[in-house]
């Protein structure tokens, strides 16, 4: 039952926020607000009294029998923390747009729906339920980019849609022949794990997924819609997408692979390895060359989620819990970041580097922000990011030294665009278009909480590595089973 | 009635048929593709008709009334509606009544 | 070993400062700027006072746990230890810290408050991290304390806003060290991998056991970190630049912390190196030929501020050489002497620049000796000692030490000797050079504006420094036997040499103000001054091609015209899309129907007219799609095709 | 007995509340000829819905045909319903646009002919219902007697008499082959037989806009009124696609069947999606679009999977809110709105765009709508009978569908700076009668609930698809 709250409440919540918004007085922000907290509340509850074996908790009821298709809920370690994550960014991204007034309420609700869908897909075991929230995260993310977005945001909507739609089809039809093939009838992940499919037929299955996945990643060349949709994205749509979207393929990659496809997975994860580390630098390069702030940190977030998919891939523990805690690192810089551009943008009316710079004259906290979220991007030891890199590394000198030496250069070329973006935006004297406020305290509250969750994770690892280790050892240990 | 006299039949029916449609092809004018159908329908009446009689079943010829039936409102509705067009829009051209295109 | 927590303390109040400054209530007023900042480094130093005081009274080998994580099979224990090394070096660098703080005090005496605030914060951080990375008992700390210093000389260099110099420097240093950080990242990494473990000892029992090829690997990784971030060759080039930044910085970056960070990490790791002796050879190849470059570029220098910069390449370089050649602890011992002179060198030099309208080039120092009469005998002092005059200065001890230890090395030893001799000489050249330059009458056209005396906290640091920096060669036998090792015996030829050369470079120095016509044909000597234009190639072969890359995938080809496609990759699916999409409407559109009709109504001829478009809204040309249906279908009755499907 | 008269009930019913409209109709006020029908609608809708679910209760009692005409079976009872509520959401919009009072008794007669073809068995009942059906809903095409209505009406008279000659023709053929006027004759695979196949197929295919037999979709959809284009894309489309599952089911000659199902399913998809993508007028795109999703069935029922009957089904039940829907926004914002009218019509009339929004994104198939699970059924139905092929064809399909649906409901979202100037609609919107709006919520309802919470629908369906096998 406090499972399925997680998603219903948003979902509610949301539909409550366009009535409230009549209401005048910011009742639909309170309104989110609190169908974003309370879940978050109930999801500390629910870890607190978990049982502490495999899974804290389980959910299960019939929804559609005569089609096989149950509502299984499961949380571990990694969806409690990535369903905190969502519910937390949700949280901020309400915080943070408090400004925004034409037609909040569809707004608000707009974002609670985002955040329930994203709840639901890290929280559902059977695929069909699956691939139900998967889809329709589009829809309320869709909303956001096409009505509150900048320039030309109907087409990066649309844009956005159709990769993601399209590769979602991909991954409804594999779902699809993996439960209908077999008898029973089931989408139920945990039955459907038992199954024994020929090594080739894994392969094509795994090739659906991997579609929708790593459109959603991204990882290049499937990456074309993320830059826009992030440019033309309002701030908490960029939040939304960099912190819940993003994750929701990353963590659909690394759940469900490894379970049901061991050895579709050992037999496509070199060729994964590559892929990644290809994007992993290509992102990087293409990010020092940006002059539009959103868009260098939205190649940043390329490199960042291929690096992931180079740890996923990696396939054993080192690797796989560097994937994990990077998920969660890049979920809260990357997101801190949109956020300082978006403020940043709201003050002055550009992203142009060319235009920006000073602040460190003119407004030295978020100055300091500024230095603190990037000495992230660039997994600075101390921040989770740091962490991450260094254990996906570990784990491919695990496995091959060539891509431990790609990541390493995607690692080297982070500086450059770091270094990029700070003289751009704090150092020199004030541009034309300089920052003259500096952050309220109000402001400065959402920050402060993805600092900590940046900080506290990179000090005290185990915080991460502890939850995570349940889900990395079932993946690694379903890979081990198969592995010669 | 034979066997070969139901095949001539069949072929003549399935003429008529073919007669009609070409009727209603190369026909510009609404009435005249109205009076094509009516011979297009023809062809199905006279099949069912010769068929019955072969067999000496009376479905054949249920079928031959229905589709009289059939026909005529058809062709009923049809001039009334030939009717409303050459007042509303001039024409008793086909090939002009096609404003919805594309 | 026995665990203690207090030494986690030891840190704490530069931290503790850094974010008080940083982020804490933004009230505070200057003098509790100042005060936090004092505070800071001063209570670091008295813990790093009394730890060492400890450690140098009982058994040295203290160690403070801070927590245990288990991933997969490996356990990441993070911990501080406090072992002779740690000692020596982690006191050097907090009173040199200490004092440079404190001199800054009055240096930084007329900046805004927020910059005051930003720059004392960093100092602070910097300094906690240097002790972070000198005391850490795990290759995690290490490597946090390492790049934190990466990122905070960036800012530091980049200190000063309105001087695009200056972080175009802070940019270059912090990439180029991070070139070497990856290394040293990767092999951290490998060695973990190797281990299951971070806890150095650990690590480097690991990489004894390990397989000769990997180990050398490792071996190489670890060098090249060291190397970049003490700046030897061929990864120097982003020293000198660094001197835009404030003279504190300079005195803190290129003395104690950060350049010789580089000594310590192979001085921390020296028994992997001594399990790979090809790469220890190396590393002293390295030292040597750094050294020799350093100190022949520094003779060439007009700017006070980059000779100091070349000499602390070649000073460093004096380091690796004794560490490559096995005597690690003699290259401590000279760290610490060069600590203590190279500050006071930099201290002094920017005192004396400030009495002289900030003008840093080697000319303006002339008649400091008058202006400044503290600054200028301390900055003689030092001179004195980087000169290594024998007997009476610190730097003749440690060199001394330096150059046994090389001769007494075998054959390899020989050629080390000789390339150390040749620095020394020229190391004497430049240092007395300048202080002959400031003994001289002033040269200044205009009268520098009547500047404030130094005050006390500018003066006390300079006096105690310059008295260490003579008295100091005391220290070097105590500390080369403190971190177990027998001094070396000076063979007393290679002692005899050795002050030869010293002489021989003053009197060259001499020589020098004889005749001028020399010094100013050394002064056209562009291209030796600026170090062989090395950095020029580095833009050429480096940076132009890797922008040129990045802007080109952006769309923008060279002379910024832009190419039509941007992110080439991720336009392929689209365009791809596109035109599939494009060719599936051109072959579904209305003429490409249109024209099969033709061909079909050829049989019927006045049909042919009849169809034009697809949707023509004629029903005669909607009967005729009918009557091509039902034929398509009468076929497939007549004749069964398998149909692919099924 | 009585059972007979049960089943009976629904058509003696309509047939009666047409023939009391019809003589209600010259009454000055045409109220009461709509409140008879409405009421005769609903009372033939009740008694089909129960035993629908009743059926659903006792799975597998294969209740056959009660007369040679006409079966009592699922599907029977589904179409009747299908056809029953269209017909009953028809009237709810009918009214603005058409004033003649004759239009309440057409749209029982086109419900009565559509639930006859339902449940048609034999010849005689399935060209009767077709026919019935085919002209009531001429007539209401035609009746605002304005130019496009006139001529959507001709050009479906016409077509629509050249696909009656063909069905007539193959009845003819099999009959003289068989001697046998039933379903069953279409099992025997002689040369006439096939042909007759062949005929009856074209003849199907027109009334459910297949590629080729497409033409006359769109300009119907365009010129006639909304809710004349609902009954006829919505009633006859099930009844047609249920009869084309009841033969189906008795196997006729292949491959001219379920090849020609599955050729002209893929045809209607691909040119469906295509002509639709860039047009401007919102009835005409949903014309082509009910091209694409009658190609979607018949695609269906030519793969000839186990799940196929169920699929198609479930199809029809989940596309008809979303199409009535979209229909019924069309003709509550204009008789045929384009893409500048319908610019931020979200904000201007709220529950008109709001529905017209979930209907676009129910027939694109996204979550949370029903239209998600439509697209699940047709991939599962593909990928059964692993027809790769036709599955490449699908996707494409709805790929293309994404774009044009979403265009459109951008359009409803955002406003276009200047539009307000020009446009009077956004002053005064023009008031939009309560039924209309009824039928909109109940649409949206229906969405929903199907989309969210399938399970006891998919059940009913399932039971009706086994049962009458």
């Amino acid at each position: 039952m406090a499972l399925t709250l997680q998603i219903l409440l948003p979902f509610f919540g949301g539909l409550a926020c366009i009535p409230a918004a009549r209401l005048g007085r910011n009742a639909e922000r309170w309104v989110a607000l609190a169908s974003l907290l309370i879940p978050l509340m109930v999801l500390g509850l629910t870890c607190l009294g978990g049982d502490p074996g495999r899974w804290i908790a389980q959910y299960r009821v019939a929804w559609a029998p005569s089609l096989g298709i149950d509502v299984i809920f499961a949380l571990d370690g990694l969806s409690a923390l990535l369903l905190a994550v969502s519910l937390v960014l949700g949280a901020v991204s309400v915080v943070i747009s408090w400004q925004v007034h034409e037609r909040s309420g569809l707004f608000h609700a707009a974002l609670c729906w985002t955040v329930a869908a994203s709840n639901g897909v890290f929280l559902s075991f059977d695929l069909l339920v699956f691939a139900f929230f998967w889809e329709g995260m589009l829809v309320p993310s869709f909303l956001l980019i096409a009505l509150w977005g900048h320039g030309k945001r109907e087409a990066a909507a649309i844009k956005f849609l159709v990769f993601n739609a399209v590769a979602g089809l991909g991954l409804l039809a594999a779902v699809f022949y993996l439960g209908a093939t077999g008898r029973p009838v089931s989408f139920d992940a945990f039955v459907l794990q038992g199954r024994h499919l020929a090594p080739i037929t894994q392969v094509w299955l795994l090739l659906g997924f991997a579609l929708a996945f790593l459109v959603k990643l991204p990882v290049p060349p499937l990456h074309a819609w993320l830059p826009d949709a992030h440019t033309q994205a309002p701030t908490a749509g960029s939040i939304l997408l960099a912190g819940l979207l993003l994750k929701t393929g990353a963590y659909g990659l690394f759940r469900f692979p490894a379970m049901l496809f061991p050895n579709g997975f050992l037999a496509l994860a070199p060729y994964g390895l590559a892929l990644g580390g290809f994007g992993a630098v290509y992102g990087a390069t293409l990010a020092c060359a940006q002059t539009d702030a959103k868009r260098l940190v939205a190649y940043t977030s390329v490199a960042h989620m291929s690096i992931v998919l180079m740890g996923i891939c990696g396939g054993r523990h080192f690797a796989m819990t560097g994937a994990a805690v990077q998920m969660i690192a890049h979920a809260f810089s990357a997101s801190a970041l949109f956020l300082l551009i978006g403020m940043v943008y709201d003050r002055v009316g550009t992203r142009d580097l060319r235009k920006l710079g000073g602040l460190q004259q003119t407004a030295p906290r978020f100055a300091a922000a500024f230095a603190l979220f990037f000495s992230a991007a660039l997994a600075m030891p101390g921040t989770a990011n740091f962490l991450g890199e260094s254990l996906v590394i570990t784990g491919m000198f695990q496995g091959n030294w060539i891509f431990a030496a790609v990541a390493l250069v995607s690692l080297l070329i982070a500086v450059v665009y770091a270094t990029r973006l700070l003289i751009a935006i704090i150092f020199g004297a004030p541009g034309p278009a300089a920052v003259t406020q500096d952050l309220s305290l109000g402001e400065l509250a959402p920050i402060v909480v993805l600092a900590a969750g940046t900080i506290l994770f990179g000090l005290f690892p185990q915080l991460l590595i502890l939850p995570l280790a349940t889900a990395v050892d079932a993946a690694v240990a379903s890979l081990d089973a198969v592995r010669p | 009635m034979t066997d070969q006299s139901l095949a001539m039949l069949l072929v003549l029916a399935t003429t008529l048929f073919a007669v009609g449609l070409f009727g209603v092809l190369v026909r510009r004018g609404v009435l005249l593709q109205l009076i094509a159908l009516e011979v297009l329908l023809a062809g199905p009446a006279l099949a069912f008709i010769a068929a019955g009689a072969r067999r000496g079943d009376a479905q054949g010829q249920a079928m031959f009334v229905i589709l009289l039936v059939f026909a005529a409102a058809e062709v009923a509705i049809g001039l009334a509606l030939y009717l409303r067009l050459r007042r509303c829009a001039d024409v008793s051209d086909s090939d002009s009544v096609s404003q919805l295109r594309s | 070993m026995s665990s203690n927590f207090w030494l986690l303390l030891v840190p704490v109040p530069t931290l503790a400062a850094f974010m008080t400054l940083a982020f804490g209530p933004f009230w505070l007023g200057p003098s509790q700027v100042r005060a936090v900042a004092l505070a800071g480094a001063w209570l670091t130093a008295a813990l790093m006072l009394a730890a060492s005081g400890v450690c140098a009274s009982g058994t040295c080998h203290l160690l403070a746990p801070v927590f245990t994580v288990k991933v997969g099979t490996a356990s990441v224990a993070l911990a501080l230890i406090l072992d002779p090394l740690a000692t020596v070096v982690g006191t050097t660098v907090a009173i040199v810290g200490g004092f440079v703080i404190s001199y800054s005090l009055g240096y930084m005496a007329r900046a805004r408050l927020a910059d005051l605030r930003r720059f004392f914060a960093y100092m602070n951080l910097f300094l906690g991290a240097m002790l972070t990375m000198v005391m850490a008992g795990d290759s995690i700390n290490f490597f946090l304390g390492w790049e934190m210093m990466g990122l905070c000389s960036f800012f530091l260099i980049g200190y000063n806003m309105s001087l695009p110099r200056a972080f175009a420097a802070g940019r270059k240093a912090f990439v180029i060290t991070r070139f070497g950080d990856v290394l040293l990242l990767a092999g951290l990494l490998l060695l973990f991998y190797e281990a299951g473990g971070v806890r150095i000892d650990a690590l480097v029992n690991a990489a004894l056991v390990m397989p000769p090829g990997r180990r050398s690997v490792v071996a190489v990784l670890l060098l090249g970190g060291a190397l970049a971030k003490s700046a030897q060759l061929p990864f120097h080039t982003w020293l000198p630049v660094a001197m835009a930044g404030p003279t504190p910085v300079s005195a803190l970056l290129h003395s104690a912390t950060m350049v010789a960070a580089g000594a310590f990490l192979l001085a921390r790791f020296a028994p992997l190196f001594a399990a790979t002796p090809e790469v220890l050879a190396a590393v002293a190849m390295v030292g040597a030929f750094s050294s020799c470059f350093g100190a022949l570029v520094a003779v060439f220098q007009t700017d006070v501020k980059r000779m100091l910069a070349y000499s602390s390449i070649s000073q460093i370089g004096f380091m690796i050489i004794s560490i490559g050649v096995g005597a690690p602890q003699v290259a401590i011992a000279h760290f610490v002497i060069h600590a203590i002179f190279k500050s006071l060198l930099f201290l002094s030099a920017g005192d004396m620049a400030y009495a002289a309208g900030g003008r840093t080039d080697i000319a303006a120092l002339a008649g400091s000796s008058t202006r400044r009469p503290i600054a200028y005998f301390s900055f003689a002092a030092g001179a004195a000692s980087l000169a290594g005059l024998p007997l009476i200065t610190a730097g003749w001890w440690s060199k001394e030490a330096i150059l046994a230890s090389a001769v007494s090395a075998g054959p390899l030893g020989e050629i080390l000797w000789s390339l150390a001799l040749i620095a020394v000489a020229l190391t004497a050249t430049y240092a007395t050079r300048a202080v002959l330059v400031g003994a001289g009458p002033s040269t200044l056209l205009a009268r520098p504006p009547a500047v404030p005396p130094a005050g006390i906290a500018t003066n006390a640091p300079l006096v105690l420094l310059a008295a260490a920096s003579l008295a100091g060669g005391l220290l070097v036998g105590p500390i080369v036997r403190f971190l177990g090792a027998a001094e070396p015996d000076t063979p007393a030829f290679s002692a005899i040499v050795g002050a030869a050369a010293v002489l021989l470079g003053v009197s060259a120095a001499f020589a020098l103000r004889r005749h001028p016509h020399l010094a100013s044909r050394i002064a056209r000597a562009r291209k030796v001054r600026q170090g062989f234009r090395i950095d020029a190639v580095y833009q050429q072969r480096f940076v132009r091609p890797f922008r040129h890359l990045a802007y080109w995938l952006n769309g923008v080809r060279r002379g910024g015209r832009s190419s039509g496609i941007v992110d080439p990759l991720g336009a392929v699916p689209v365009l791809g899309i596109v035109w599939l999409v494009r060719r599936m409407i051109h072959w579904a559109a209305v003429d490409r129907v249109d024209r099969v009709w033709m061909r079909l109504a050829g049989m019927v001829p006045e049909l042919s007219s009849f169809s034009r478009r697809s949707q023509t809204g004629r029903v005669r040309d909607y009967a005729l799609s009918l009557i091509f249906g039902i034929a398509a279908l009468l076929l497939l009755a007549l004749k069964s095709p398998r149909l692919p499907w099924h | 007995m009585n059972i007979d008269v049960i089943a009976l009930a629904p058509f003696a019913v309509l047939a009666a509340a047409a023939i009391v409209a019809m003589l209600l109709a010259p009454l000055g006020d045409c109220r009461p000829a709509y409140i008879a029908a409405a009421f005769g609608l609903v009372c033939a809708a009740l008694p089909a819905l129960v035993r629908l679910g009743a059926g659903a209760a006792v799975a597998g009692r294969a209740t056959g045909g009660f007369t040679a005409l006409l079966a009592d079976d699922g599907l029977a009872r589904f179409g009747i319903v299908i056809s029953c509520l269209s017909g009953l959401a028809a009237l709810a919009f009918l009214r603005p646009s058409v004033r003649a009072p004759e239009g309440a008794a057409l749209v029982v007669i086109a419900a009565l002919g559509a639930a006859t073809l339902s449940a048609a068995i034999h010849a005689a009942t399935l060209f009767l219902g077709l026919e019935i059906v085919s002209v009531a809903s001429i007539a209401l095409f035609v009746l605002p007697l304005t130019r496009p209505a006139l001529e959507a009406g001709y050009k479906f008279l016409i077509l629509g008499g050249v696909g009656a000659g063909a069905l007539l023709l193959a009845f003819a053929l099999s009959y003289a082959a068989t001697g046998r006027l039933g379903f069953a004759a279409w099992s025997d695979g002689s040369l006439l037989t096939a042909l007759g196949a062949a005929l009856l197929l074209a003849g199907l295919a027109f009334k459910l806009s297949l590629v080729p037999f497409h033409m006359w979709a769109p300009d119907v959809y365009e010129g006639a009124p909304a809710a004349a284009v609902s009954i006829a894309g919505i009633a006859s489309k099930t009844a047609v696609v249920i009869v084309l599952l009841r033969l189906t089911a008795v196997s006729p000659p292949e491959p001219v069947w379920t090849g020609g199902l599955a050729l002209a399913g893929a045809a209607s998809i691909l040119f469906g999606n295509l002509l639709a993508l860039r047009q401007t007028s919102l009835t005409r795109m949903l014309g082509y679009s009910s091209v694409a999703h009658s190609g979607c069935l018949a695609v269906i029922l030519g793969s000839g999977a186990p799940i196929a009957r169920e699929a198609a089904l479930f199809y029809l039940a989940a596309y008809a809110p979303a199409l009535l829907a979209a229909l019924c926004a069309a003709a509550a914002v204009g008789p045929d709105p384009h893409l500048n009218e319908l610019r931020a019509l979200v904000w201007r009339r709220p529950l008109i765009g709001a529905v017209l929004a979930l209907s676009l994104v129910s027939l694109a198939g996204l979550p949370i709508a029903a239209g998600f699970l439509t697209k699940l059924y047709l991939f599962a139905a593909l990928l059964e009978s692993h027809a790769w092929a036709l599955l490449g064809i699908a996707v494409v399909g709805s790929a293309l569908g994404f774009f044009y649906y979403f265009r459109f409901l951008i359009a409803a979202f955002t406003a276009e700076p200047g539009v307000e100037a020009q446009d009077d609609r956004w002053t005064r919107p023009a008031a939009f009668p309560f039924p209309g709006r009824a039928v909109l919520l109940a649409c949206a309802l229906l969405m929903l609930v199907i989309g969210v919470y399938p399970g006891p629908l998919i059940g009913v369906l399932r039971a009706a698809a086994t049962a009458s096998r």
